[in-house]
């Protein structure tokens, strides 16, 4: 009836399977195309973990696929950093000029200048972007630290591998969730969701300990609200309670564990174990004393998760985007190696981490292996940090403080780190100081805004890609993901244009990239999976079992270690990671909270979704905290009401939300919005809460450990 | 609105309401009808504004 | 010319949502949405203008911390019968634009017909009911992600959730392709129960007893609909609306907060 | 004359002039409606060519399901795409100017026809052709008439203010039709089902309930 | 300059006053139909009304003005039917405000709709069932009526009666009127009625809902009741008011008696039932659904039980208590103060069964609606408000409407 509504066109219904790479937990989808236009994305049947479902963020993906934030072209910066004026250049004037640039960088002798930053370190195209470095001659390939890094690092210290956690959720009858959003994002997000359902058949119980009514502990059984930032040390409390009335697993402590009784350590001196440890300094009444929780429930919680056949701890807070204390993810795991539920049924797994990309040894020239030889600008590996990988955190605070950046040239592929690193002012003072930076993004995002050059990446359903298993998987899985519509747009696959970077080097860097295109890299890395692949969208192993007991552990004892060299509870035991701020300028603590309804990562949340957001988390362009009612009320708040919010690293403006279900003395608030206005739909609204909240770093593995900072709240 | 439209039944509802709609239309319009021809004939017979109009007020 | 249709049992599609199963994720919001070609707008905070065909209430009991507790209420159209499909909206509408089809249940919406007076929102007290305030306007080139299987509606009329009736027109095309003139339990799901990752959305036949959602309420159609089943409850059970939407919940608070009671005790405060 | 005569001339006069007034006025009216009005509502459209039905009739075994087939899904895929026609059109066959249109201008760039659909329906409206056709075994004919039969394409009427082709109104200005194809509106459609009891499941009407044929 | 249209021996403001006083008010329409084109042009995003608050301040309006114009019917009721003469002196007034009123409601709902292009769905797929279909018919109906009934007053104008034919018309449709003024008591019984019949169906809305008899509710009877009990009030408020601001005696002291009794005896008999209705709903119908009479009076910043008060006490006990005693509608104080509660009483009602109806929670984790209209609202509010002064200053100076204002002022 109106010419300005759009009808839409018909044709044939198909549909095509792929990977959504929105979401952290990969949800296995079915895209429901009419013609050449896709129309609707539901669940892949039959995917791994999420079979069949998929998160509200990667359901709306079309939106991402014709948004408006895409970006058409490669461009090149006209204007300002991060003023967004841009000139649309071609593909090859693009590649010339970072070759150029690159080029002059080798040949002044400073490869290692060139850092690349990525959300993800397993697949095929980090393995392009790694051995570009690596033949290229820098180490500084970073990648946004989560919750799977401290993971990772715990099973290093603990069982002495190098593998990710799995965990075997759906088995457990006893889940203790100690400030895991189990519900609001965390590990495989619609996997958790499944998981839960079976729980609920099995009469599982569910203990969500958190400061915060979140989705999950609404969802829990039992809802413990806790002191926050105290998880760990209520993991230790817990211990106690099942060392002391002995009800720990003593086969597997016994027979499989070192450092549990006191020990002697590589210095040659005698330390207390883990038993003296938690005896001496975790009683129930001084857990509480820390952590608000009641003693009896501790003692409870501790019986109960000891009686359980399959219990199970869960660490990493919230979605898992901040890495956390390696001291709290110690004392969770070794709380499950307690009650022998290491690499058993129901319990925390060590997973081999994929080891399918297996390409020839690059040749590397002199250039690259003076470059090589240099320290990591992050620190990683350093004597100081000898445990971390790569410690992106800490690279703003270095670059800030060197007169000259030491990153010269920046790559940046499916992250976005200005928006997700702490202290968000910090890191883009840092960025503007780089002075060449290329983004790989496929829609605009604040880091593209900072860069020089963007050469637009395929969208997410535009593009082939190897999934590998998400977090928290305890059996290995390769999703792929395909094009479920030709490109839109004038993009190329990140994995062409490294290619494509690397052959305008010539040399051995070219040399190092035999393949002609991603695709025929991507099929010659995968070899006889290839075709399965493609035919099953996925390849998994469901009946991956970990390594037993026997074989499990690596450590110099060949046992799991419950304490360990590196990182050990001396004296007054773990300490709570301190975050910043006086108690006396700052009374409140302020934490992020995630939720499924807004993405907190590196992807904008889309139209539809922040739809779906309440009206006292968002309003108009007004961001609410949370907080709890008589705190609330002590600063002379009331529902609705505009505040201040200060924190050390500044002060915005927020609405209060008065709330029953949070503890007092918290602030919450949601993770994910305050996008720059790129677009209005998302963009523009509310308050990012990684300005307000600043790195701090974990003693032992350098790796952020906030989970919080001091906060006041006034009335506006 | 009228019988032989598609959301036309032929019950209770409809002949009433309808009903009683037609019957007042109906009375209305040739009232009117009445008054303009009737005005018109006497217009045609030379009636006019000489005999005053304020008798019936 | 074969004429069989009409011999059908007659359907009474309908809902059950279990409410300890729902997270309040909000997919069944997305998923519907994507579905149903539902426009969106610069700012959807206001939520009285804001349409979502499905749409999740947070409920809580309203006691202090730390007894503080909430449920998720996802209400999509609740498809009221009434008495006799008489259901709310269906029979104020003037322009007979919306209508109860006695063959599945279901209360449809014609947006060419509605000329937008608003009387059946009014008449809703689900507040299911969504009008046009706006043009709808998708951002330069996002209609390519529009279904050709659902109308998108122009401003100034209303619409609502239709249990994704366009769905059970595809599958009884391939049904009578394929020679049938019935539906399997699983041929016809609407969108949000196919989407929702905790499988708290039952959708099916409420009339045949082998289709799950029979089986989980036990409706007694000799008294309205009622769920015989002990945890399930409509919501405004007592305005006699006859909805085919039934909700579970083994809390006692959240289901009393589906309905009003007249003592005020276990009244569910909304969450503000 | 005395003045009332002259009155009741002056009536007389005028009623001849008023019966000639009302005479031509009605035949202007007739004519305006009738002729004037048809062709000031509707365009006429040319088809991109012509096409021959009865010819490819000829030369198929299933007949109009050969080209106007139903998807697996069930859907009815209606006009045929280009990728039917190319097995056989692949180069100029015969020498007809249409087909020489056919095959340069569009077989051989790949660009689909821009047929006009005479019995395109608007979006609200939905048609399973699956529970006609298969189920309740009508013929094409009875909606769509002999076109099966027919060697040319007619031209497209467009309505100038819907845009849809007068086959839907019909041809008949007034709306009155003889056959069952001449029309295809909303009542044509109801008064098959009304005749055949099809889904007479409406609580507000007692007849085809508003989703039997709407989306 | 223009008195060669003014009617025989009655005086006038200047033709430059009287331009002046139509230009000021002129402007304020002017205003209203900017706002009515934004409306329709740029949609109803224009008004604060939202899913909550499908009807607003214009369906609010819309039926007060109606009530309120119920004067007409209800006068020519008992003038043609019941055959009170006296009441021949105010009647052609009467209709005048019945014309404006009705001509109002129906541009509001033209404004009101979503798709004004579509407005005549309603008469041509009209379903039965609904209350909305017989106001829209009744309404439109009897506007004809009302506008056959004005048509007469300005063919008295003094130029247009001196056309024989326009002079027979008006002699000839004065002869019939009581046909059509029967034909429009008809149709206004019923409209009045189903314009309550709208709230009172809805089921689905414990505020509004009320059991009744056959298809109809209380509301219907109610409102039928009540606009035939407050429409004289308002006839007879707009009396005074013209009287004031003309300065002049317009009407018959006797002629106002015999209207205000009989409005009067209207609001008792009304306030009564009423009354009853309430006290039904209160303790019968709204429990059953699970509420309690407070539960729709409390917990908002606005609906407390104030207005049920405003409603039927001020709005209905004392202005009935005062017309039906002789001394109260003789004394013209109280007279005004009567008929202005009456109709205030009648405006309330209509307010609270179109806007408390949308704010009362349903819903029992739902919260309340609160609402305000936008200034466009309030504009097309006022706009048939500047059209209506327009129309009774442009008929008071060219048409007879007055027939006493010769005998009483000269």
């Amino acid at each position: 009836m109106w010419p300005w509504t759009p009808v839409p066109k018909n044709g044939e219904a198909n549909v095509v399977n792929s990977v959504s790479t929105l979401c952290g937990g990969c949800c296995g989808i079915s895209v429901r195309k009419i013609d050449n236009r896709a129309v609707k994305i539901e669940g892949m049947p039959g995917y791994p973990g999420s079979d069949g479902k998929a998160c509200p963020l990667c359901l709306s993906g079309l939106q991402k696929l014709y948004g408006p934030t895409a970006v058409s072209s490669p461009l090149k910066r006209v204007g300002e950093r991060g003023q967004g004026k841009w000139k649309k250049i071609s593909w090859d004037a693009a590649i010339a000029e970072i070759a150029e640039k690159l080029g002059r960088m080798r040949e002044d002798g400073r490869p290692q200048g060139l850092a690349c930053i990525m959300d993800r370190e397993c697949g095929t195209v980090p393995a392009l972007f790694q051995r570009f470095l690596q033949v290229y001659g820098s180490p500084n390939f970073m990648k946004t630290a989560s919750v799977d890094d401290a993971y990772e690092l715990t099973l290093k210290l603990m069982h002495g591998v190098a593998a990710r956690p799995g965990f075997d959720l759906e088995s457990a009858d006893y889940v203790l969730s100690l400030g895991s959003g189990i519900l609001d994002g965390w590990g495989s997000t619609v996997r958790m969701f499944r998981a839960r359902a079976r729980w609920q058949e099995n009469n599982a119980k569910v203990v969500q300990v958190e400061p915060r009514l979140s989705n999950s502990a609404a969802k829990a059984d039992q809802w413990i609200p806790i002191e926050a930032g105290t998880e760990g040390v209520l993991a230790l409390g817990i211990a106690h309670v099942i060392i002391k009335e002995g009800l720990y697993n003593k086969a597997f402590v016994d027979e499989f564990g070192v450092g549990f009784e006191d020990w002697v350590g590589k210095d040659g001196k005698k330390h207390d174990g883990f038993k003296t440890i938690v005896l001496k300094h975790y009683s129930p009444s001084t857990v509480a004393g820390i952590t608000r929780v009641d003693p009896d429930i501790i003692t409870e919680t501790a019986k109960a998760f000891a009686a359980a056949s399959y219990p199970l701890a869960l660490c990493g807070r919230g979605e898992g985007r901040t890495p956390g204390a390696l001291h709290d993810f110690m004392a969770v795991h070794a709380l499950n190696a307690l009650v022998g539920n290491v690499n058993e049924k129901g319990g925390v797994w060590a997973v081999p981490l994929p080891d399918y990309v297996q390409w020839p040894e690059a040749k590397l020239d002199m250039a690259a292996e003076r470059g090589l030889a240099t320290d990591r600008v992050d620190g990683a590996g350093t004597e100081r940090y000898p445990l971390a990988k790569s410690l992106l955190t800490r690279l703003p605070e270095i670059i800030n403080a060197a007169e000259e950046s030491p990153v010269e040239a920046l790559f940046v592929s499916g992250a976005n780190p200005c928006y997700t690193l702490p202290d968000t002012a910090v890191a883009k003072a840092a960025f503007s100081k780089i002075p060449f930076i290329v983004s790989f993004a496929s829609h605009m995002d604040e880091t593209a805004m900072m860069a020089d050059l963007v050469l637009p990446d395929h969208g997410h359903l535009e593009r082939y890609e190897d999934i590998p298993a998400p977090s928290g998987m305890n059996t290995p899985v390769i999703g792929l993901c395909r094009p479920v519509v030709a490109p839109q747009r004038n993009t190329r696959h990140v994995g062409d244009a490294v290619l494509m970077i690397a052959k305008a080097m010539g040399g051995l860097v070219a040399e190092a990239f035999s393949w002609e295109s991603y695709q025929d890299c991507l099929e010659k890395t995968l070899g006889d999976n290839w075709e399965p692949l493609l035919d099953a969208g996925f390849i998994h192993n469901p009946k991956f079992t970990p390594d037993a007991w026997a074989k499990a552990f690596q450590t110099p004892s060949g046992k799991f270690a419950f304490m360990s060299d590196a990182c050990s509870y001396e004296a007054e035991g773990a300490p709570i990671a301190e975050i910043e701020g006086k108690a006396d300028a700052y009374p409140l603590t302020l934490i992020p909270y995630d939720s499924l309804r807004l993405a907190g990562g590196p992807v904008t949340t889309t139209p539809f979704v922040i739809k779906t957001v309440e009206d006292n988390v968002l309003k108009g362009k007004d961001i609410f905290v949370e907080v709890n009612r008589k705190t609330g009320g002590k600063c002379g708040l009331a529902e609705g009401v505009y505040a201040h919010l200060s924190t050390p690293k500044g002060t915005v403006k927020v609405r209060v939300h008065m709330s029953d279900g949070i503890v007092p003395g918290v602030v919450a608030m949601p993770r994910g919005l305050g996008h720059a206005e790129i677009e209005s739909y998302v963009g523009g609204k509310g308050i990012n809460v990684n300005e307000l909240i600043g790195p701090v770093e974990d003693p032992v593995s350098g790796m952020d450990a906030a989970w919080g900072i001091r906060a006041n709240l006034t009335i506006a | 609105m009228f019988p032989g439209f598609f959301e036309w039944i032929w019950d209770g509802g409809h002949v009433v309401f309808m009903g009683g709609l037609w019957y007042a239309l109906g009375i209305i319009g040739m009232g009117l009808t009445f008054c303009i021809l009737k005005a018109a004939i006497e217009t045609a017979q030379g009636k006019g504004a000489e005999h005053g109009g304020d008798e019936h007020h | 010319m074969k004429q069989s249709q009409g011999h059908n049992r007659p359907k009474k599609y309908g809902m059950v949502i279990d409410l300890d199963k729902c997270t309040g994720c909000g997919s069944c919001m997305v998923a519907c949405m994507a579905e149903n070609n539902v426009p969106f707008k610069k700012d959807e905070t206001n939520k009285r203008d804001s349409i979502t065909w499905m749409k999740v209430y947070k409920l809580t009991n309203g006691k202090p911390f730390p007894e503080n507790d909430v449920c998720y209420l996802p209400r999509p159209c609740m498809h009221c019968e009434g008495h006799h499909g008489h259901s709310p909206c269906v029979s104020v509408c003037p322009a007979t634009a919306t209508d109860y089809s006695t063959d599945t249940g279901i209360v449809s919406q014609i947006y060419t017909r509605c000329f937008g007076c608003r009387y059946c929102m009014a008449a809703c007290p689900y507040h299911a009911r969504y009008f046009n305030w706006w043009d709808p306007v998708w951002p330069a080139g996002m209609e390519q992600m529009l279904s050709p299987d659902v109308s998108v509606r122009m401003r100034g009329i209303v619409e609502k959730c239709s249990f994704c009736f366009h769905r059970y027109q595809r599958a009884m095309d391939k049904a009578h392709l394929e020679g049938r003139h019935e539906l399997a339990e699983d041929e016809y799901q609407t969108s949000c129960t196919q989407a929702c990752p905790s499988g708290a959305i039952t959708f099916g036949d409420l009339n045949n007893p082998e289709h799950k959602v029979h089986q989980m309420v036990k409706p007694d159609n000799a008294h309205g609909g009622r769920p015989q089943a002990p945890n399930a409850f409509r919501l405004l059970e007592r305005l006699g609306t006859n909805p085919k939407v039934y909700y579970l919940s083994t809390r006692e608070w959240v289901r009393k907060a589906g309905d009003n009671s007249i003592k005020g005790e276990g009244k569910a405060h909304a969450k503000h | 004359m005395s003045a009332l005569e002259e009155k009741s001339k002056a009536v007389s006069d005028g009623g001849g002039f008023a019966l000639l007034f009302f005479v031509v006025g009605l035949v202007a009216s007739l004519i305006v409606g009738w002729v004037v009005f048809p062709k000031i509502l509707y365009s006429q459209k040319r088809q991109p060519f012509d096409f021959n039905h009865k010819l490819h009739n000829e030369l198929v075994d299933e007949g109009c399901e050969s080209c106007h087939f139903f998807r697996e899904d069930g859907s009815y895929a209606g006009v045929p795409k280009l990728a039917q026609c190319v097995d056989c059109h692949e180069s100029v066959q015969g020498d007809t100017e249409d087909e020489a249109i056919f095959v340069n201008d569009y077989v051989t760039p790949g660009i689909e026809v821009p047929w006009l659909v005479y019995s395109k329906q608007p979006d609200c409206v939905f048609f399973s052709h699956a529970a006609h056709v298969k189920s309740a075994e009508m013929d094409c004919k009875t909606c769509h008439g002999d076109i099966g039969n027919s060697s040319t394409l007619k031209v497209y009427e467009e309505n100038r203010i819907t845009g849809y082709s007068r086959d839907i109104w019909g041809k008949n200005i007034a709306g009155f039709k003889k056959n069952t194809w001449d029309r295809m509106k909303m009542d044509d459609c109801s008064e098959c089902h009304v005749k055949l009891g099809v889904h007479q499941n409406s609580v507000q009407t007692g007849k085809g309930a508003c989703f039997v044929c709407h989306q | 300059m223009d008195s060669a249209l003014i009617p025989q021996g009655v005086r006038r403001c200047s033709l430059g006053k009287f331009a002046f006083f139509i230009g000021i008010v002129g402007a304020v329409l002017l205003w209203g139909v900017y706002a009515m084109l934004l409306c329709w042009l740029k949609g109803l995003n224009q008004t604060n009304m939202n899913d909550y608050y499908g009807f607003a301040l214009w369906i609010w309006a819309d039926l007060a003005v109606i009530a309120l114009g119920g004067g007409a019917f209800f006068t020519g009721f008992l003038k043609y039917i019941v055959g009170k003469d006296e009441l021949k002196n105010i009647i052609n007034y009467a209709v005048l405000i019945g014309f404006i009123c009705y001509s109002s409601a129906l541009l509001i709902l033209a404004i009101d709709i979503g798709q004004p292009l579509r407005g005549w769905f309603i008469f041509w797929h009209a379903n039965v069932h609904s209350m909305l279909t017989e106001v829209a018919f009744c309404l439109s109906c009897y506007f004809a009526v009302l506008s056959i009934e004005y048509l007469p007053l300005v063919l008295e104008n003094r130029q247009l009666n001196k056309v024989p034919f326009f002079h027979n018309l008006a002699h000839n449709m004065h002869e019939i009127m009581a046909v059509f003024a029967a034909t429009g008591a008809f149709l206004s019984f019923f409209h009045q009625g189903s314009l309550g019949g709208v709230a009172g169906v809805l089921f689905g809305r414990p505020f509004s809902f009320r059991e009744g008899a056959f298809i109809w509710p209380w509301t219907f009877f109610l409102f039928t009741w009540s606009a035939a009990a407050y429409g004289p009030c308002f006839t007879l408020a707009l009396t005074k008011l013209i009287e004031k601001v003309t300065r002049k005696k317009l009407v018959g002291d006797k002629c106002v008696d015999l209207l205000a009794k009989i409005s009067g005896w209207m609001i008792f008999t009304y306030i009564i039932a009423k009354i009853a209705d309430t006290y039904y709903w209160a303790t019968v119908t709204a429990p059953e659904g699970g509420f309690t009479l407070m539960d729709f009076y409390s917990n908002n910043p606005m609906y407390g039980i104030w207005i049920l008060v405003l409603e039927i006490v001020i709005g209905g006990i004392i202005p009935a208590l005062i017309l039906i005693t002789k001394k109260g509608r003789r004394s013209p104080f109280l007279l005004v103060t009567a008929v202005i509660f009456g109709c205030i009483g009648v405006s309330v009602n209509r307010w609270v069964m179109v806007l408390q109806v949308m704010a009362v929670p349903v819903m029992p984790f739902d919260t309340w609606a609160m609402y305000y209209p936008s200034w466009q609202e309030v504009a097309t509010t006022i706009l048939p408000v500047a059209y209506g002064v327009i129309l009774v200053a442009l008929s008071y100076r060219y048409l007879p409407i007055f027939p006493q204002e010769k005998e009483l002022n000269y």
